[in-house]
């Protein structure tokens, strides 16, 4: 048992950093009613660009976050409206065509990633990589790597910014008038578009900058995209679609599991563990862990 | 006429805090039109949806034929001969005016030849015959409203519920629409209608009810209800009576 | 659906007839075995299409069906020493009962969610087969090696000919079909016709499931080695996805028709450009997204858009009530 | 000048012609009605307006400057606003924060302050309710959130779609006095309804629709007296 604080804590700051992808997410299901497949692609990317600067410039990888942000959110921006337009097209299903688009999005990133990253796996080097806080105390014991230290402090930052943003500013107002009621919000001088686009662009800024997080925890690869799709999913089906209070604890849920998967048992069954709770779930509260979601 | 074919009992059907429909209770008799009124937001769609198994009643019971139905799927009230029609038309949009016909009359005609053939009797009757192979997405409002009685009829009801198929009609359109329900009737089928056009709902109904805030106010032949002080502020606020 | 004119059953009984000929006059083995691929990518497409163009939910997990078929004759074949005849139908078997397994929660969720839950099924179930034993983990199963190249060419046939067929009588002649459109369409106005939408989507979900298990069956017996990559990997649900976008959904031939075009593209691309494999997978993603804007009913659908077909009775109206009117 | 010009316009959903070339106006400071059957096309003509949907034909001014065509963000922009059937609250918003919504556009942001004070003013049972969710009140109460949030917007003319739809007479009452009182102020008020009565009695000017089409006009006691709109309307 002496093994259950470690495991718990690093379920804590792990789960921590999930919900910035979550709440993100979340958010873009909210306004733009689309999941995006291509979430785990922008992790993947985020973590690239980063694991890359770093490698060029010999410089701290968390120098670049926000770099990596204004420039993914830039893409972000730009890719929002060809999603737009394939949600209000009128010929076909356009729902199906959206889920579908974002689908064939996710498949072309990968691709892109493995022709360019090849197939090796890394982490990226961090001054934080290697510093680490020992807690002794009542006969637990417990190893906080620095990096997950500043990962949970990040979390928080994320998660209080997009706090801020959605609660405090006119802005956000308009955001989650958007998810609402569309119509309603057009009435009010929300202007869906750009505000959509902006929404999709903090997005994926905030999913790429998280990737550069992980890539300096965990690892890198082209491949590791996949896994953080059926992450983000997990959470937000967990939490109940478009129920964002619901999300922190789905996400410290997840890194719950994985870092007890990683501890007790074999790492590679994280992915089977957090599938037959979703199975469960699904089955037994398809509105999610508080039956709140839509 | 006196067998009773419909019997809402006490039914209440709560959305949260909210009361769409009230303690109401009427019943329906064989062969007769009963028409449903009241204002918008009276309750009229939510008691249909009631009936026709969309809600289950958060009290109350509705017995059809002699058994409770109540709570029970749409897809079984169907089976036990009730047939709807919806307020807001949406047609099989990807589907032709025939094949939508069709999915309804698979209901006792299990063979699709079987289908097709009791789709074009149905087609022929309500007057949408020469529109069979259009894409059901393409017709008028009219024509959809059409459909939307068609796809009922095909399924050989004894019980219709038809929800404002008249209202945005044109005068000839609705008065087509008029006589195809009384057609109806003569073959003996049994209707509870919801209509916005007084016009109309007085003409065919044998007997109304009214609905206001989710409670019945009324109950009684048209002229009756016509003279009810209550029904005539519900309908023009109260200024007038 | 009204495609059959006078000149389609012709078209196709020429087809049919060739495909039949063919081994006899190609000895070829690299012909035959494209072939062979070819005519296994429009079963498991047109599979596809009954839950996703017919039904209205997209699984994006579709190359788990083909995997557990794969994976069960393997296991059936090489651990129960079963004859392949009497694996073969436990593989579709194995299939239909995962979709149904899966399909309790998913099916009665909206669209979004069954798509990402179908796809992290396939995610999960390879991570069991890299992870169990009996599937030998990531070096895969290596089957009892039956060299027969026209055998495997004549049972792809035959099986893909006959899913065709009792396919193509379910969803275009039988009522199943138009039942399952109706609830593409409009599944709360469905049920007010007596149609009960979560055993029909059940229906269609085993249905699309049984066929491509068989086809991974056959499959695993015929390339005779098998790994979660191969098998179980992204690509063969991806392709089928793209194959039927592509081709059209909610037809039997347009899927068929993304099937060869993409497959055929597949086999050149690969056989000229084998250095530049991983470019593919982009022009895959590249192709779905292109097809979604461009082509949303896909190539089938644009190219043979169904015209509004001349007023036709079929039968004598037996009882006219009201006189027929002039058009409103 | 008319504050409000609509001219010939037409409206299609896919192959079906909703709205044949309707056209009224409205003036500076005018209280002006259209009445008409369920599905006589009115919500539709209040979608055209405001840019909801787009029109197939015809022109609508707003101050002599063109805003067919406009996005409807761009259209409340110039202070034209509408309180929608059914009030289309955001359900899971507080009160206050449905206000707040009504202030998004940058003309009305600056004096949210002050015009939040005024809406509580007006309606003191909001200022109670503020923390709660818009769908957990009455239908009295979200009416007179929509009615509040439009007023965010410091508009010059409204359009009410019903907004009497499903309420208790005696809400009613208030909605109508609550109109009354801001047509007193200044407002251009362009209200559509079916509590005929009510409308006829408040109104400067009435137009009347059936099946997409403008079918009468007249001052409010014109077409009280007149008995073919009463038998039209409601049929007793």
């Amino acid at each position: 048992m002496e093994l259950l604080p470690q495991a718990l804590t690093d379920g804590i700051l792990l789960g921590g950093i999930y919900i910035t992808i979550a709440i993100a997410f979340s958010l873009t299901y909210g306004v733009m009613h689309v999941i995006d497949f291509a979430v785990g692609e922008w992790i993947m990317f985020g973590a690239f660009t980063g694991f890359y600067l770093n490698k060029w410039t010999g410089l701290d990888p968390f120098i670049f976050l926000p770099v990596i942000f204004v420039l993914y959110f830039g893409i972000g921006y730009l890719i929002q409206p060809v999603i737009h337009r394939v949600l209000s097209g009128t010929k076909g299903n356009p729902f199906l065509m959206g889920l579908v688009f974002t689908f064939g999005l996710a498949i072309m990133f990968r691709g892109l990633a493995l022709t360019v990253f090849g197939f090796y796996s890394n982490s990226i080097p961090s001054m934080f990589s290697e510093g680490s806080f020992n807690i002794d105390q009542f006969g637990i014991t417990v190893t906080i790597p620095a990096v997950r230290l500043v990962g949970l402090c990040y979390a928080l930052a994320i998660t209080g910014f997009l706090h801020y943003l959605l609660k405090k500013t006119n802005f956000g107002l308009g955001v989650r008038a958007l998810a609402q009621h569309k119509d309603a919000a057009g009435l009010m001088g929300v202007n869906s578009k750009r505000t959509g686009s902006f929404v999709y662009g903090i997005y994926v800024g905030i999913s790429a900058m998280t990737g550069v997080l992980m890539g300096c925890i965990l690892s890198i690869g082209a491949q590791m995209g996949n896994e953080y799709t059926i992450f983000a999913f997990f959470v937000v089906v967990l939490a109940g679609m478009g129920y964002l209070a619901g999300v922190p604890w789905a996400a410290l849920l997840l890194g719950l599991v994985q870092s007890i998967f990683m501890i007790y048992f074999n790492p590679s069954h994280t992915l089977l563990a957090v599938f037959a709770i979703l199975y469960v779930i699904l089955l037994i509260s398809p509105r999610g862990l508080f039956g709140k979601g839509v | 006429m006196s067998e009773t074919i419909l019997t809402v009992d006490s039914v209440t059907k709560c959305f949260g805090g909210l009361t769409a429909v009230d303690d109401v209770s009427f019943t329906v008799q064989k062969g007769e039109i009963v028409g449903l009124i009241g204002p918008n937001g009276a309750g009229k769609t939510t008691l249909f949806n009631v009936i026709s198994g969309y809600y289950s009643p958060t009290k109350g019971s509705v017995v059809f034929q002699g058994n409770d139905i109540s709570g029970k799927p749409p897809y079984h009230l169907a089976g036990v001969g009730i047939g709807r029609t919806f307020q807001v038309v949406k047609p099989f949009a990807g589907l032709t005016v025939l094949e939508n016909v069709v999915i309804a009359s698979f209901l006792k005609h299990p063979k699709r030849t079987d289908a097709e053939r009791h789709a074009w009797q149905v087609l022929e009757t309500t007057g949408l015959a020469d529109r069979a192979h259009v894409s059901a997405a393409g017709l008028t409002l009219a024509g959809r409203k059409r459909l939307e009685i068609s796809k009922a009829l095909a399924l050989e009801p004894a019980f219709l519920l038809l929800d404002e198929v008249v209202a945005g009609l044109n005068p000839t359109e609705a008065d087509r629409t008029v006589e195809l329900i009384m057609k109806l009737k003569g073959q003996g089928l049994t209707i509870l209608i919801v209509e916005h056009i007084m016009r109309v709902i007085m003409n065919i109904s044998d007997r109304l009810v009214v609905l206001n805030f989710g409670r019945k106010i009324a109950e009684g032949t048209p002229a009756e209800v016509c003279g009810d002080a209550q029904v005539i502020q519900a309908y023009l606020g109260e200024a007038a009576a | 659906m009204k495609t059959t004119n006078s000149r389609g059953p012709a078209i196709l009984g020429i087809l049919v007839a060739a495909l039949l000929i063919l081994p006899l006059v190609v000895h070829d083995t690299f012909v035959l075995r494209v072939l062979t691929e070819g005519i296994m990518w429009i079963g498991l497409a047109i599979a596809f299409d009954v839950i996703a163009g017919y039904t209205g939910y997209l699984n994006f997990g579709h190359g788990a069906f083909f995997g557990i078929g794969a994976y069960t004759i393997a296991i059936l074949m090489m651990q129960a020493n079963l004859p392949f005849w009497a694996a073969l139908p436990a593989g579709g078997l194995a299939a239909g009962v995962v979709a149904l397994i899966a399909g309790i929660p998913t099916l009665r969720l909206k669209g979004a969610y069954f798509a990402i839950a179908t796809w992290a099924l396939s995610r999960a179930i390879q991570q069991l087969a890299l992870n169990v034993e009996f599937t030998g983990g990531p070096d895969g199963m290596r089957l009892n090696a039956f060299l027969n190249p026209q055998f495997f060419y004549y049972l792809m046939l035959i099986t893909v000919g006959l899913t065709f067929l009792i396919l193509w009588y379910l969803l275009e002649r039988a009522p199943f079909g138009l039942k399952l459109k109706a609830i593409r369409e409009d599944e709360e106005g469905a049920k007010a016709l007596g149609l009960n939408p979560t055993k029909l989507k059940m229906q269609a979900f085993i249905l699309s499931a049984l066929p491509t298990g068989i086809l991974g069956g056959i499959y695993a017996y015929w390339i005779t080695f098998i790994d979660p990559s191969s098998t179980l990997g992204d690509l063969v649900s991806d392709q089928a996805v793209v194959m039927v976008v592509f081709g059209g959904m909610g037809t039997l031939f347009g899927p068929a028709l993304g099937a060869l075009l993409i497959f055929a593209f597949k086999t050149i691309f690969w056989a000229y450009l084998s250095d530049f494999q991983l470019l593919y997978l982009i022009i895959l993603g590249a192709l779905i997204a292109v097809s979604v804007i461009f082509i949303p009913n896909g190539l089938w659908g644009t190219l043979f858009k169904r015209k509004a077909a001349p007023p036709r009775r079929e039968e004598p109206a037996l009882t006219a009530v009201v006189a027929p009117e002039e058009g409103n | 000048m008319n504050l409000l010009d609509v001219q010939d316009i037409s409206v299609n959903y896919g192959d079906i012609q909703a709205l044949w070339n309707i056209s009224f106006s409205v003036n500076k400071g005018q209280l002006v009605a259209l009445i008409g059957a369920n599905g006589a096309g009115k919500t539709t003509t209040l979608k055209a307006l405001c840019g909801l949907i787009p029109t197939a034909a015809g022109s609508i001014h707003y101050q002599g400057s063109r805003i067919t065509g406009l996005p409807v963000h761009k259209v409340v922009d110039q202070g034209i606003t509408l309180v929608p059937e059914g009030r289309q609250l955001f359900p899971k918003m507080t009160v206050e924060e449905n206000l707040l919504v009504g202030a998004y556009l940058k003309r009305a942001h600056g004096k949210r302050a002050q015009t939040l004070k005024r809406i509580y003013s007006i309606f003191p049972r909001l200022e109670e309710r503020r923390t709660q969710t818009a769908e957990t009140l009455s239908g009295g109460e979200q009416q007179m959130v929509a009615i509040g949030r439009a007023l965010m917007q410091d508009p010059q003319v409204i359009m009410f779609d019903e907004p009497s739809l499903g309420l208790a007479p005696i809400m009613v009452q208030e909605v109508f006095k609550v109109i009354q009182e801001l047509h007193r102020e200044g407002l251009t008020i362009f209200l559509v309804e079916q509590n005929v009565h009510q409308t006829l009695k408040v109104a400067d000017y009435c137009y009347v629709m059936e099946n997409g089409r403008i079918v009468g006009q007249g001052t409010g006691k014109d077409l009280e007296a007149d008995q073919s709109i009463r038998e039209a309307y409601l049929g007793f």
